[in-house]
């Protein structure tokens, strides 16, 4: 499980931004979990309390959401979702949650066959916003 | 905001001197220098090599490795495919298949690459480039500003040009360039002076050639062959002057 | 909305066929091959050249040609730089001054030259494609299906390994393989088949092969030596079965 | 001058756009110029009228609006518009017109000097808007 790696990521990009406020002055933050990457939200979650042990960043101002991964053909034009892809064995799948590009190497349009396609959404990790406390601490 | 950015320092933080192997021009030899390189400073340095030719992973074949998926804790964990050589590439996800990325694909990999990979202490970490004057080589001049860099040229006016035109580049960004290595020198019969006049013509050390010797590919994937190979004797020169040209 | 778009077929619709040099290794010789082809080709053809390898340009070089701004009438003429062979490439509008790109840049750059590039009646359009299998790829073969491909190879596993990757993208995309060619054959001093078993094992045509010419460089730049060099002489079976192939 | 190719690309963009509609039901086509590419308009506007000759659709129903260039550092951050840009000779200035990709060979961020930097808008020709008349003809 690599999910330490990627909660280490969110706490630290929200510490470099507070814009100078107090740690504990975070009331808020959305983190997007893509589909493609398949993290383990538990262990994701454990990882965030562990790491935040210690700081003044508290861990339920984290909410957590899972994004759905969506595709677009670059070839044809098709659009799809990740539940309507079909044929990625077990192994495949595990690549492509450790580099979600990978889907390229082992995922196709189911129109066109094609390759080419862009991750329209759901690809990773991202914070999709950070709210402060109104008054300064 | 992609979290990712903010950790990328940080995981490098262990590891003492990056190295990349550039060009631009294909086929002047990136990556069997770099991955004889790291090789050769495994010998007594902790090493890692980072195959960062997305499109066309090489370093895998010639070290003669099956790739499989890596090990987790806590990140990826880059497999210590020989003593004191860690290696990470997409072929360790892809194997042997083709891998057609667009240019926002191909950042998204570098910066997932370098944000999860737990690398140990590393004395040098080694970088194969792809050619081109893309993604990879954009990325990379923005995210680890201490890199440094070895150009490889060849003796052809083709390479001379356009290695002439990725070093104004990373002129332009005020990179840290070790130095122009000459690859398969005596190749075309004469002994040009084509990539040390390069090399003053930019300003820049001429670090050492190799030259081109026959049956080198036969030697690919059969690292102890390599390693005893004329070749690795002379790129040893080269890398003595790369530890030596500690910054 | 693009408008470009709309008008690539139409602006293709007097060239009666496109070949394209393509292999994913880099410094196989799709520049030299492609471009001494198309000299070729021209003796008894009209033909187009396209260098879109927009980071790595070097058809120029070889032709010897000092790029200048093309002239305008309704669109961008394209200079015959010889009698026969007009060209079309970014080194018209960068010399040999580094041209950085980003994958969105180089597929808008590609649209923009296939859209105002006004070719005449052409028999053949030649094009050199760059290494990798990043936008220029997947753009031709989403914009002109009727592209008919040579696959180039050297006697080499990491050039074989590689070129594997691009066939396979090709043929997923049932792109027209006219077959793969093998360069600089006998390079590292053995006559292997490499090449042969590639195309075998992909079910492609092997459509010849161009030995390693020591000296070939020294020739870059002077058109009428290389057209009586041994490589145009090789090369030339390969045109001539190019002529042959016509589908 | 290439601006009649361009003109041409957009005349053809609507009509493979219609949709099944006559096109003499185009009441309003929207098209955006890139500063970048120094398009003539006059020539442009000639270009569009001349290539519409005998054609259904009428010249007047075009609207073109210039778009400012602006561009955006990936190195930096900097943002900065075509205006603030110095030190482009004619020669240089005549290779975008040309190729608007060209920019990141002849101009560099005011800030760092990259030539790593975005196109945000003003690259070319586009087409921002086509309507219809409502009532079909
Ligand atoms: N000094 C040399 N002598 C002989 N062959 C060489 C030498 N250097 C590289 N080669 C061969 O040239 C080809 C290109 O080398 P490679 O490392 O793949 O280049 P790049 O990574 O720059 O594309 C390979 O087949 C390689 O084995
Ligand atoms: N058959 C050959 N014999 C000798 N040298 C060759 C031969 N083919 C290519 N070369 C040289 O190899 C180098 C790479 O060729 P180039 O056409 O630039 O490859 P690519 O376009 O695939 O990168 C150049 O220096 C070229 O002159
Ligand atoms: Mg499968
Ligand atoms: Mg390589
Ligand atoms: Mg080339
Ligand atoms: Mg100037
Ligand atoms: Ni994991
Ligand atoms: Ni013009
Ligand atoms: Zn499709
Ligand atoms: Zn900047």
């Amino acid at each position: 499980m690599h999910e330490l790696a990627l909660a280490d990521a969110v706490i630290d990009a929200v510490e470099k931004n507070l814009g100078g406020r107090d740690p504990s002055s975070v009331k808020r933050v959305l983190v997007m979990l893509g589909e493609l990457q398949n993290i383990d939200l538990e262990i994701f979650e454990h990882g965030l309390k562990t790491l935040l042990e210690g700081k003044a960043i508290d861990y339920r101002v984290f909410s957590i959401e899972i994004e759905e991964a969506a595709f677009l053909c670059n070839n044809c034009g098709e659009s799809w979702k990740l539940s309507e892809q079909s044929e990625i064995d077990e192994e495949e799948r595990e690549a492509i949650h450790f580099l979600p590009e990978m889907a390229h190497v082992y995922m196709s349009c189911p129109n066109c066959g094609s390759r080419d396609f862009t991750l329209e959404s759901g690809r990773g990790v991202s914070i999709a916003e950070i709210e402060f406390d109104m008054i300064p601490k | 905001m992609d979290p990712r950015l903010s950790v990328l320092e940080k995981r490098l933080s262990g590891v003492r001197r990056i190295i990349a192997f550039a060009s631009a021009k294909g086929g002047v030899g990136k990556s069997i220098c770099s991955t004889v390189s790291a090789l050769l400073l495994s010998r007594d340095h902790r090493v890692g090599l980072l195959d960062l030719d997305l499109q066309g992973a090489s370093d895998h074949l010639i070290l003669g490795k099956n790739p499989s998926l890596p090990e987790e804790d806590g990140g990826i964990i880059p497999p210590a495919l020989f003593p004191n050589l860690s290696f990470m590439g997409v072929s360790l996800f892809s194997g042997n298949e083709p891998v057609p990325l667009r240019g926002q694909d191909t950042t998204n990999a570098i910066v997932e690459l370098l944000s999860v990979t737990i690398w140990k202490k590393l004395d040098f970490l080694v970088i194969d480039m792809p050619p081109g004057i893309g993604e990879e080589v954009l990325d990379l001049i923005r995210f680890i500003e201490r890199l440094e860099y070895i150009v490889i040229n060849t003796p052809s006016p083709l390479s001379e040009s356009v290695v002439d035109r990725l070093i104004k580049i990373l002129k332009l960004s005020d990179a840290r360039i070790l130095g122009i290595m000459e690859n398969m020198a005596g190749m075309d019969g004469s002994e040009r002076n084509g990539s040390k006049m390069l090399a003053e013509r930019n300003g820049i050390d001429f670090i050492g050639k190799v030259h081109f010797i026959p049956g080198l590919d036969g030697m690919v994937g059969n690292v102890d062959t390599l390693l005893e190979s004329a070749f690795a004797n002379e790129l040893k020169i080269i890398t003595e002057r790369i530890k030596a040209a500690d910054l």
